[in-house]
């Protein structure tokens, strides 16, 4: 409990950190949202510098932090320079599109992972763990983007699945079982393409962290007292092989609103993906801080519930 | 008296690192009859927890080559894949291992342990698995049972490990238990008491044992016949009273000597069996 | 239909073959509009928007690229061209059913105008340095007054939308302005003159817009437009996923893609149900230039030394002739563009001087101006200077447009050829722009403009020394050279003549110069590329923004 | 026969020997491909940068073993363009001029290993005639020697910022887990903060701030660096995890009940039990790396054109039109997967190897 | 108050002396508050003269190997002092624990986890010379593989990992390791538990060699009470968290004080009891 409250009160000091680095990170690159009007012949130097200041750019450092500080008091999180709106709501309804699609790949991919991956030690070097092998050092080496513009094409020319997009027109409309069903049928393809991103790697940790284990004596004690080779795998090994799991699991939690980016582009999925490319091109610097903070804030969490289960799972961790 | 379990010309070869092979076993051949305990004892490295390896098919192909035959209730175990065997392990025969600590999980519960195995082989809820693991775990002897199965093994002492061991292997019933130095951890009077719940089990329940100690009053408390080995053979077998009080082998003589240290005392020159 | 013609109501008659009522368009765009509203919009999909939901006085048909009568059903202007009065059409209503009168148009300039809203619009609607005037006449006439004559003036009122007062005002008073009409806001608050009206907004997803009961146009037959009855815009963010989904048929209309998106699409032509259109040359120019400011007070003493060769012409005439436009039309563009030589593209047929020599590509000829400029080569091949240096620069893209990149890659090889080291440095645009415009600190950078209107007006910045997009060496006191002196006098004295053939004469001048003195080395112009699906009715495509959608209300599905 | 029988029921000494010999195998399958690599030179037929501008996105070059009247060629050939004006884009015509297959010919100069000065290549054919055994790009280049070439960079790209980001994570995961309490708080607590800063504006602020020649050198060492700065964070963690487990085994007591330092405890008992995790975190590094390339090219802080590298050769598959319609640009990403296939391979025999029990 | 032994007094300075000493161990689930807290030993007081051997028996559970690893520095207690040769342990830093730790080496009840599975027996063997930079590389090998020999394991299996050992062969690597650097006390738990007789005979040998040698102390935590009897000079005895007797070992078997000492006593039978009474 008293660890928790530490590393609470710890979280908070890097959040604040985060924030005050990447202003400063921003602050870095060169040129900020309004710079390229400045190459519209028709808009002139005048009235940029105008809407430099309407937005406060053209103040210094400390004082824009401090605006930015108050915002976030007020829940707002600053005023988006592209929408004109305060942040927080613009990203609120995004990140939960996002959170939909990564919640459910996530779920979907360490399944899986742990199954394959559990699968495949247990009967390495017979041909399903080598064809296994093969697939998944394929996948990863298959840029993510080649990956998702195929699964776009297979979705167009099978016509199976909808092409983009989250719900279909008339959702409103739909009855219950109809809006779960058109929510799953959008959700499919974008879901399928994070899983196949997401899972190789994951599968390889598996594989290997589970190699490690299953010769450990215990596991032939296990095997001796004949408990079932499914219950041995899964009881006995996986909980001792869990311990680097349990990290990328971390990893996996922190990643809920980043890792879908580039399907989200590709596959149009109505989350936090698009809207942040779009703002981090045009340097729409209160979106992207926000973004980084709410991001910090999976981070932290992730990391969090990674040491937590670390030390719920391995007795023999201590952490005080 | 029935036969339960008949080894004939068991081998075991362990692949060394690099390309050497230990002969482990040599052409072992015994059996143990219905409700009978057959000791074997044996100076240290001779072979006895690989035969008791080998008997549960443990050994896997890239750690040893096992070669024989190990008929039990007169099938071949050799024979069988993993399914059948496992079908074995635990109520046909069990085995209660030399290293406790490296036999139990180190992360999982003590009264989990003890309730998967008995998970394993009945098909009973989880929560009565757990119920009856406490009460497995209260047979063996232990007075704070409470403590003891919300432990994690690391943090029991080395005897109390070993009769979780026991009370593992025991938990199912098992026709044939195989004891590898079941009482090497435990003060004279624990052992006392694991002694009398073995000899119990063995009068009522008609369980056999296989049971393999270095001890020779744990042999005599228990066993019928002594079995003894030497550099993977078999050199002697007997009711253990005619052994222990003819020996005819050297190394029976030198295994069941009593007072062992009163040689050291007296200096004698021992004659290494390797 | 419901609404039926009012007494008094004037509604414009449209050309173009009458179609069907009813039906929806889906259109897909690259990111979702930011605002929906007009005086505040910058990015062109929220333009793209805003185009369907409002209108302007005087607006430039696209097809033909004159002006025509829009809100004003007819105009004047006075002798001196200093005044306009327009004639406003009556009984046009906004699409929540309010009637539009002068009011709402000296509301809506007076918002334009304002420099507490910093509307982009703000600029163009200055002439000579002052604001234009705006008096109501009566309720159905307004009159501009300007600072000094204009050519372009009956330009200027394209795409200014006309703003409902009746809903604005009291923010603007409240002085909230900048916050209205974001698209937060629920759908019954937008009311404007466009054919169509916001029906719904799904952030991320997409915006439907529905058809616009009072809408003031109609078709030759009488039949009010627009035929549609709804718009979708859905956001599809990146190109290959628009052109996948619009060879799918999930959406409709395409515009502003690559030359070998076309290429994909084309194939399939026949067998899909849409076809493409290769408009020819828009009013883009890619264009290579030096960096020719004054550095001596930037430090630069590297990029100072280089620029001998930059001001030199023979060095610039050299390039320029060792460039392969060809070349770049076909592995850039897929043969989907066309070489230029100066500023004016052969779309922009109004303006174009056919008289500017389109010499082909000549190493020969380019070693040989180089040799007179002094330069000589080593026996590996490389070029030294009259000093002896190796002839070594780099040319600056932006990261984001892979087909500068790709162009400046041709540049690379072609001028390797002459025995120059050209390094491409693809930057992030702002630091790009913040080099061209700021520290100066570049020795060659590729670039692309695109005009917003084929008029010579709307580039007043780009030519005139003094300007702030004079690329190579912007915001100069006074003209460096003479011939960007001359420049200077053709371009003010088009802009205050009223006569197109006088004008002309004077912009080919202008053409002239620069193909001549080569402040910026012109390379190609990309075609525009639109495809739409057979069975929108009335497509009728142009070159000038927004490509496509322009006659939207025309638009209907068979 | 016996052997075989041994080998087909796995129960023979045999095994253990093809655990070996598999890593043998894949090392040796892993060297010949990182040989021809390293000898690009040598065995690509042109050079990397020369543009065909006739000829953007030809297919691969067909060669022929049978000629016009049906005789069978002693040596392969291929047929010269037909020059006629432009030809569309992704289709070659051919001529019926025969130009045969040369070994050993005289071409565009290159260097080995920086140094020595060559012409001679292992193969070509007499111009006008080309020969792109996988096509080539949208510049009429040859893929297949920019495959080779771009290998050079981009494994060395991949493998050194793969050792640099474990080697961070090795030391900083190491020395959090062991110590734990404050020390573990700093170090984890820095490496969230380093995840989470947008670093993409890090980069753009890096690139802008470069000069503007900087060689290809400088730009590779960028590279590298930048790569494994971004990825130490994950290594870092995933060793601590593994290490604060680790320390408490009770072989680490022993050591250290014998007075063993703390830098032999982690050195010797707790780190080695991160081999697996650290091999599979390496190994699963690399390919992200070259592939991490595509993202840093897209800042401009890829190798710059006309170097060819594997992320430049996979970013080109990436645009739709280049996907649908020239499959010949899938070629290097079928070359690079088996290459992987084998690294993994590789990996696994060694992990196999290494492989004791944990208790 | 503990029990004192009645010999020894005033002969020497101890090696070993400790007083007071605690040990509790905390037994609780992640993120509950509930905690069990177990008390291992309490207030255990002993001292060994140099070139004496005492021995601690006493019930399982009782707290024998945690004192054991507290004396040797592996767990802090939770109170009371550890004095070696008159130098407070608890005390110590640094380069002082570095040169006190060669001085108490133990060999531990679970000889297969404190074997790290990943080196070689040659390598295990000559660890502590290793940390304790002594000899060179080939000295300690030689060293090593004489190590080996003397407890009874073949030098050729030098290579082999402490997994393919069997669990006797384990714990006399565990011997020959602890032996590698000559200390003045050797805690020996449980070390000769799994052997057969006449391998405890000749470790036993071997271990009074070098008593005999130098002076070594040792600290025998053994259940076999046969052994304890012939080895000891004096015994403790363990109930429960504390020492319930403590004596020479000679008056001890004769005249156990505790009710505990004397249960254990009689619980040890010879085999030609157990054999009357079986036949009977
Ligand atoms: N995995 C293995 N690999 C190689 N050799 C092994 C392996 N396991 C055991 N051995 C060797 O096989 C022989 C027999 O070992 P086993 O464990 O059966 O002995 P044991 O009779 O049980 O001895 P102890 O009484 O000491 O436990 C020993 O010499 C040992 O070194
Ligand atoms: N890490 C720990 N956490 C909690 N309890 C522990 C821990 N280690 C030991 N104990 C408990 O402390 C008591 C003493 O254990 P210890 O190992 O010292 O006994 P022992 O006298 O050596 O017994 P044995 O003869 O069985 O080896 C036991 O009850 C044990 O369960
Ligand atoms: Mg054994
Ligand atoms: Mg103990």
């Amino acid at each position: 409990m008293k660890y928790l409250a530490r590393r609470l009160v710890h979280s908070v000091l890097l959040l604040f950190g985060i924030s005050v680095f990447s202003f400063g990170i921003l602050q870095l690159a060169p040129g900020d949202f309004f710079t390229p009007i400045r190459l519209n012949p028709q808009v002139s130097a005048h009235t940029v510098a105008a809407l430099r200041s309407q937005y406060g750019l053209d103040k210094p450092f400390p004082i824009r932090y401090e605006h930015w500080l108050r915002s976030v008091f007020r829940g707002d999180f600053g005023i988006s320079f592209a929408y004109g709106t305060p942040v927080a709501p613009l990203l609120a309804v995004r990140a939960r599109n996002t959170l939909l699609l990564t919640g459910t790949a996530l779920l979907v991919a360490w399944l899986l992972a742990i199954s394959f991956g559990m699968w495949s030690a247990a009967r390495r070097g017979k041909w399903g763990d080598r064809a296994g092998g093969i697939a998944t050092s394929s996948l990863l080496t298959v840029p993510d983007l080649v990956l998702f513009l195929a699964m776009l094409l297979v979705a167009v020319r099978t016509g199976w699945f909808p092409t983009g997009g989250m719900m279909s027109a008339g959702f409103e409309d739909l009855s219950v079982g109809g809006k779960v069903k058109d929510l799953a049928a959008h959700l499919f393809l974008p879901a399928l393409g994070l899983v196949l991103a997401t899972l190789p790697p994951l599968v390889r940790h598996v594989r290997s962290a589970m190699i490690e284990v299953l010769e450990a004596p215990f596991v032939r004690a296990a095997r001796a007292h004949g408990i079932s080779e499914r219950r041995v795998l899964l009881r006995y090994a996986l909980p001792v092989a869990a311990n680097p799991l349990l990290t990328l699991f971390g990893y996996s939690i922190a990643g809920m609103l980043s890792a879908s980016l580039l399907v989200e582009v590709v596959l149009s999925w109505p989350g936090i993906g698009p809207f942040l490319v779009d703002a981090i091109l045009a340097k729409d610097v209160y979106v992207v801080v926000g973004a980084v903070m709410l991001s910090s804030v999976f981070l932290v969490a992730g990391n969090l519930v990674a040491d937590a289960l670390l030390f719920a799972t391995d007795p023999r961790i201590r952490m005080d | 008296m029935q036969v339960l379990l008949r080894v004939k010309d068991l081998n075991v070869s362990y692949r060394g690192t690099g390309a050497s092979q230990h002969d482990a076993v040599q052409n072992v051949s015994f059996e143990i009859g219905e409700g009978e305990v057959l000791g074997l004892m044996g100076e240290s490295g001779c072979g006895k927890t690989s035969i008791a390896l080998a008997l549960l098919g443990l050994l896997s192909v890239e750690q040893a080559r096992v070669s024989g035959s190990i008929q039990f209730r007169g099938e071949e175990l050799l024979a069988k894949d993993a399914r059948a065997l496992r079908a074995i392990r635990g109520t046909g025969i069990s085995l209660a291992f030399q290293e406790p600590e490296l036999a139990l999980s180190p992360v999982m519960k003590i009264r989990d342990q003890v309730a998967e195995v008995i998970h394993a082989h009945n098909d009973c809820a989880w929560e009565r698995c757990r119920a009856e693991a406490e009460l497995a775990l209260a047979r063996v002897g232990f007075s704070d049972v409470r403590r003891i199965c919300s432990a994690y093994a690391h943090q029991l002492s080395g005897g109390q490990r070993q009769r979780v061991v026991l009370a593992q292997a025991l938990a199912c019933k098992p026709a044939l238990l195989i004891a590898d130095e079941p009482a090497a951890a435990l003060d004279a009077r624990s052992q006392g008491e694991i002694l009398a719940l073995l000899g119990k089990l063995q009068r009522e329940s008609r369980i056999s044992i296989l049971l393999i100690s270095h001890a020779p009053e744990v042999q005599a408390t228990l066993a019928d016949r002594l079995m003894v080995m030497a550099s993977g053979r078999i050199v002697e077998q007997g009711p253990f009273e005619q052994l222990y009080r003819n020996p005819s082998h050297a190394c029976t003589q030198a295994m069941l000597r009593t007072a062992a240290p009163a040689s050291v005392a007296a200096d004698m020159d021992f004659e290494m069996v390797t | 239909r419901g609404f039926t013609a009012q007494a008094g109501e004037e509604r414009m008659l449209t050309e173009g073959a009458p179609g069907h009522a009813g039906g929806r368009l889906v259109i897909a765009l690259r990111s979702e509009p930011k605002t929906l509203n007009p005086a505040l919009a910058l990015d062109e999909p929220s333009r793209d928007v805003i185009r369907c939901l409002t209108a302007d006085l005087i607006h430039i048909n696209r097809g033909s690229l004159k002006t025509e009568p829009a809100l004003a059903k007819s105009w004047s202007v006075s002798r001196d061209g200093r005044q306009y009065t327009l004639q406003l059409r009556h009984g046009v209503r906004f699409s929540d059913g309010e009637p539009f009168s002068a009011d709402d148009v000296t509301f809506s300039f007076r918002v334009y105008l304002d420099d507490k809203v910093d509307s982009s619009q703000r600029d163009l609607l200055l002439v000579g340095g002052k604001p234009i005037t705006v008096v109501k006449v009566n309720d159905f006439a307004v009159r501009f007054e300007l600072a000094q004559p204009y050519a372009a003036a009956e330009r200027l009122f394209d795409s200014i939308a006309i703003l409902p007062r009746h809903l604005l005002e009291s923010g603007y008073r409240a002085g909230g302005f900048a916050q209205a009409w974001s698209l937060s806001m629920p759908p019954g608050q937008f009311a404007g003159l466009g054919p169509f009206r916001l029906k719904e907004y799904v952030a991320g997803q997409r915006v439907v817009l529905e058809r616009n009961p009072y809408y003031w146009k109609a078709d030759r037959a009488g039949n009010q437009l627009p035929y549609l009855n709804e718009v979708v815009f859905l956001f599809v963010p990146s190109e290959d996923a628009q052109v996948i989904r619009f060879q799918s048929g999930d959406t409709d209309v395409l515009s502003r893609f690559s030359a070998d998106n076309f290429a994909v699409l084309q194939k399939q032509q026949s067998r899909k149900g849409y076809h493409l259109d290769d408009l020819g040359a828009g009013l883009e120019y890619n264009f290579l230039f030096f960096n020719m400011n004054d550095l001596a007070a930037k430090g630069l003493p590297e990029i100072a030394n280089k620029q001998t060769w930059f001001q030199d012409l023979r060095f610039r005439q050299a390039v320029s002739a060792a460039i392969d436009r060809e070349g770049i039309v076909r592995l850039v563009y897929s043969g989907r563009a066309t070489p230029i030589w100066d500023q004016v593209t052969p779309g922009n047929k109004l303006w174009l001087d056919e008289k500017i020599a389109r010499p082909a590509r000549s190493l020969e000829r380019a070693r040989q101006l180089l040799q007179a400029a002094g330069f000589s080569w080593k026996s590996d091949g490389a070029l030294l200077d009259a000093r002896g240096d190796h002839v070594e620069f780099s040319i600056l893209t932006s990261s984001s447009n892979a087909q500068r990149t790709k162009i400046a890659t041709i540049v690379q090889d072609d001028l390797s050829q002459l025995g120059m080291t050209v390094q491409v440095v693809p930057l992030e645009f702002r630091a790009m722009v913040d080099r061209l415009t700021n520290t100066y600190n570049y020795e060659a950078a590729l670039m692309g403009l695109v005009s917003g209107d084929a008029d010579p007006t709307s580039e007043m910045n780009v030519w005139l020394s003094s300007g702030e997009t004079h690329l190579w060496h912007p915001r100069q006191e006074k003209p460096a050279t003479p011939w960007e002196a001359e420049i200077d006098r053709l371009m003010q004295e088009q802009l205050v003549t009223l006569d197109y053939a006088k004008r002309k004469s004077l912009y080919d001048r202008v053409q002239e110069i620069v193909a001549e003195d080569l402040p910026v080395i012109c390379l190609v112009s990309p075609n525009i590329l639109v495809g739409a699906a057979n069975r929108v009715g009335n497509f009728r495509p142009a070159i000038l923004v927004p490509y496509a959608l322009w006659n939207i209300e025309q638009l209907y599905v068979q | 026969m016996h052997y075989f029988l041994q080998r087909i029921r796995g129960f023979g000494w045999t095994d253990v020997l093809t655990q070996r010999q598999k890593l043998v195998w894949a090392v040796v399958a892993l060297s010949a491909f990182c040989g021809v690599v390293l000898l690009a030179g040598f065995f690509a037929p042109y050079d990397f940068a020369a543009q065909d501008r006739d000829m953007p996105f030809a297919p691969p070059t067909a060669i022929h073993f049978v000629a016009g009247g049906g005789r069978l060629q002693v040596r392969p050939f291929v047929y010269g363009p037909r020059d006629s004006s432009p030809i569309p884009v992704g289709a070659a015509a051919d001529s019926d001029q025969p130009y045969p297959l040369r070994w050993f010919v005289r071409g565009a100069p290159y260097k080995i290993a920086g140094v020595f000065t060559s012409r001679v290549h292992l193969f070509g054919v007499e111009k006008p005639a080309r020969m792109f055994l996988m096509g080539s790009d949208g510049y009429g280049r040859d893929q297949f020697s920019r495959f080779l070439f771009g290998g050079q960079i981009s494994l060395l790209a991949g493998l050194i910022a793969a050792i640099f980001s474990v080697s961070v994570g090795i030391l900083a995961g190491g020395i959090a887990g062991y110590y734990g309490g404050w020390i573990d708080e700093i170090l984890m607590r820095g490496a969230e903060l380093f995840l989470a800063l947008p670093w993409l504006y890090l980069l753009f602020a890096v690139r802008a701030a470069l000069p503007l020649h900087i060689s290809q050198w400088q730009v590779f060492l960028l590279l590298v660096s930048v790569m494994g700065l971004i990825g130490w964070t994950r290594p870092a963690r995933l060793i601590r995890g593994v290490v604060l487990s680790a320390k408490e085994r009770n072989f680490v007591l022993a050591a250290r009940g014998m007075g063993a330092s703390d830098a032999y405890l982690l050195r010797r008992h707790v780190l080695p039990q991160t081999y697996a995790v650290l091999l599979t975190q390496f190994t699963l590094l690399v390919p992200q790396y070259v592939l991490a390339e595509v993202t840093l090219t897209f800042l401009g802080l890829g190798v710059g054109e006309p170097m060819p590298s594997w992320g430049a050769l996979l970013t080109s598959l990436q645009q739709y039109s280049v996907l649908s319609s020239y499959w010949w640009m899938f070629l290097p990403a079928l070359l690079i997967i088996p290459f992987f296939v084998v690294f993994y391979a590789a990996a696994d025999a060694l992990q196999e190897l290494h492989k004791t029990v944990p208790l | 108050m503990s029990p004192r032994p009645h010999s020894n007094i005033g002969q020497f300075e101890p090696l070993l002396r400790v007083s007071g000493l605690s040990k509790e161990y905390v037994q609780r689930r992640p993120f509950s508050r509930d905690k069990i807290t177990v008390n291992a030993f309490q207030d255990v007081c002993l001292t060994i003269f140099p070139g004496k051997t005492l021995a601690v028996v006493g019930e399982s559970g009782a707290g024998k190997s945690s004192l054991a690893r507290c004396i040797a520095l592996l767990e802090r207690p939770s109170a009371g002092t550890i004095e070696l040769a008159g130098k407070n342990l608890l005390g110590l830093n640094g380069k002082e624990l570095f040169a006190g730790r060669r001085e108490v080496q133990m060999i531990f009840q679970d000889p297969s986890s404190a074997l790290n599975p990943r080196l070689t027996a040659g390598e295990i063997i000559a660890e502590p010379l290793l940390i304790q930079r002594e000899g060179t590389k080939s000295q300690r090998r030689d060293r090593a593989l004489q190590l080996m020999e003397q407890v009874g394991l073949e030098p050729s299996w030098e290579r082999k990992r402490p997994l393919e050992f069997s669990g006797g062969q384990r714990q006399r690597l565990a011997i020959a390791r602890a032996l590698a650097l000559g200390p003045r006390l050797l805690i020996l738990d449980e070390a000769l538990s799994n052997l057969d007789a006449a391998n405890q005979a000749l470790i036993l040998k071997l271990l009074q060699e070098l008593q005999a040698a130098h002076p070594l102390s040792f600290l025998h935590i053994s259940h076999d009470l046969r052994l304890v009897s012939e080895f000891a000079d004096d015994v403790a005895v363990m109930y429960q968290g504390t020492v319930v007797d403590w004596q020479n070992t000679r008056s001890l078997f004769a005249s156990p004080e505790h009710s505990y000492t004397k249960e254990l006593l009689a619980s040890v039978r010879s085999v030609e009891s157990i054999l009357l009474e079986r036949s009977a």
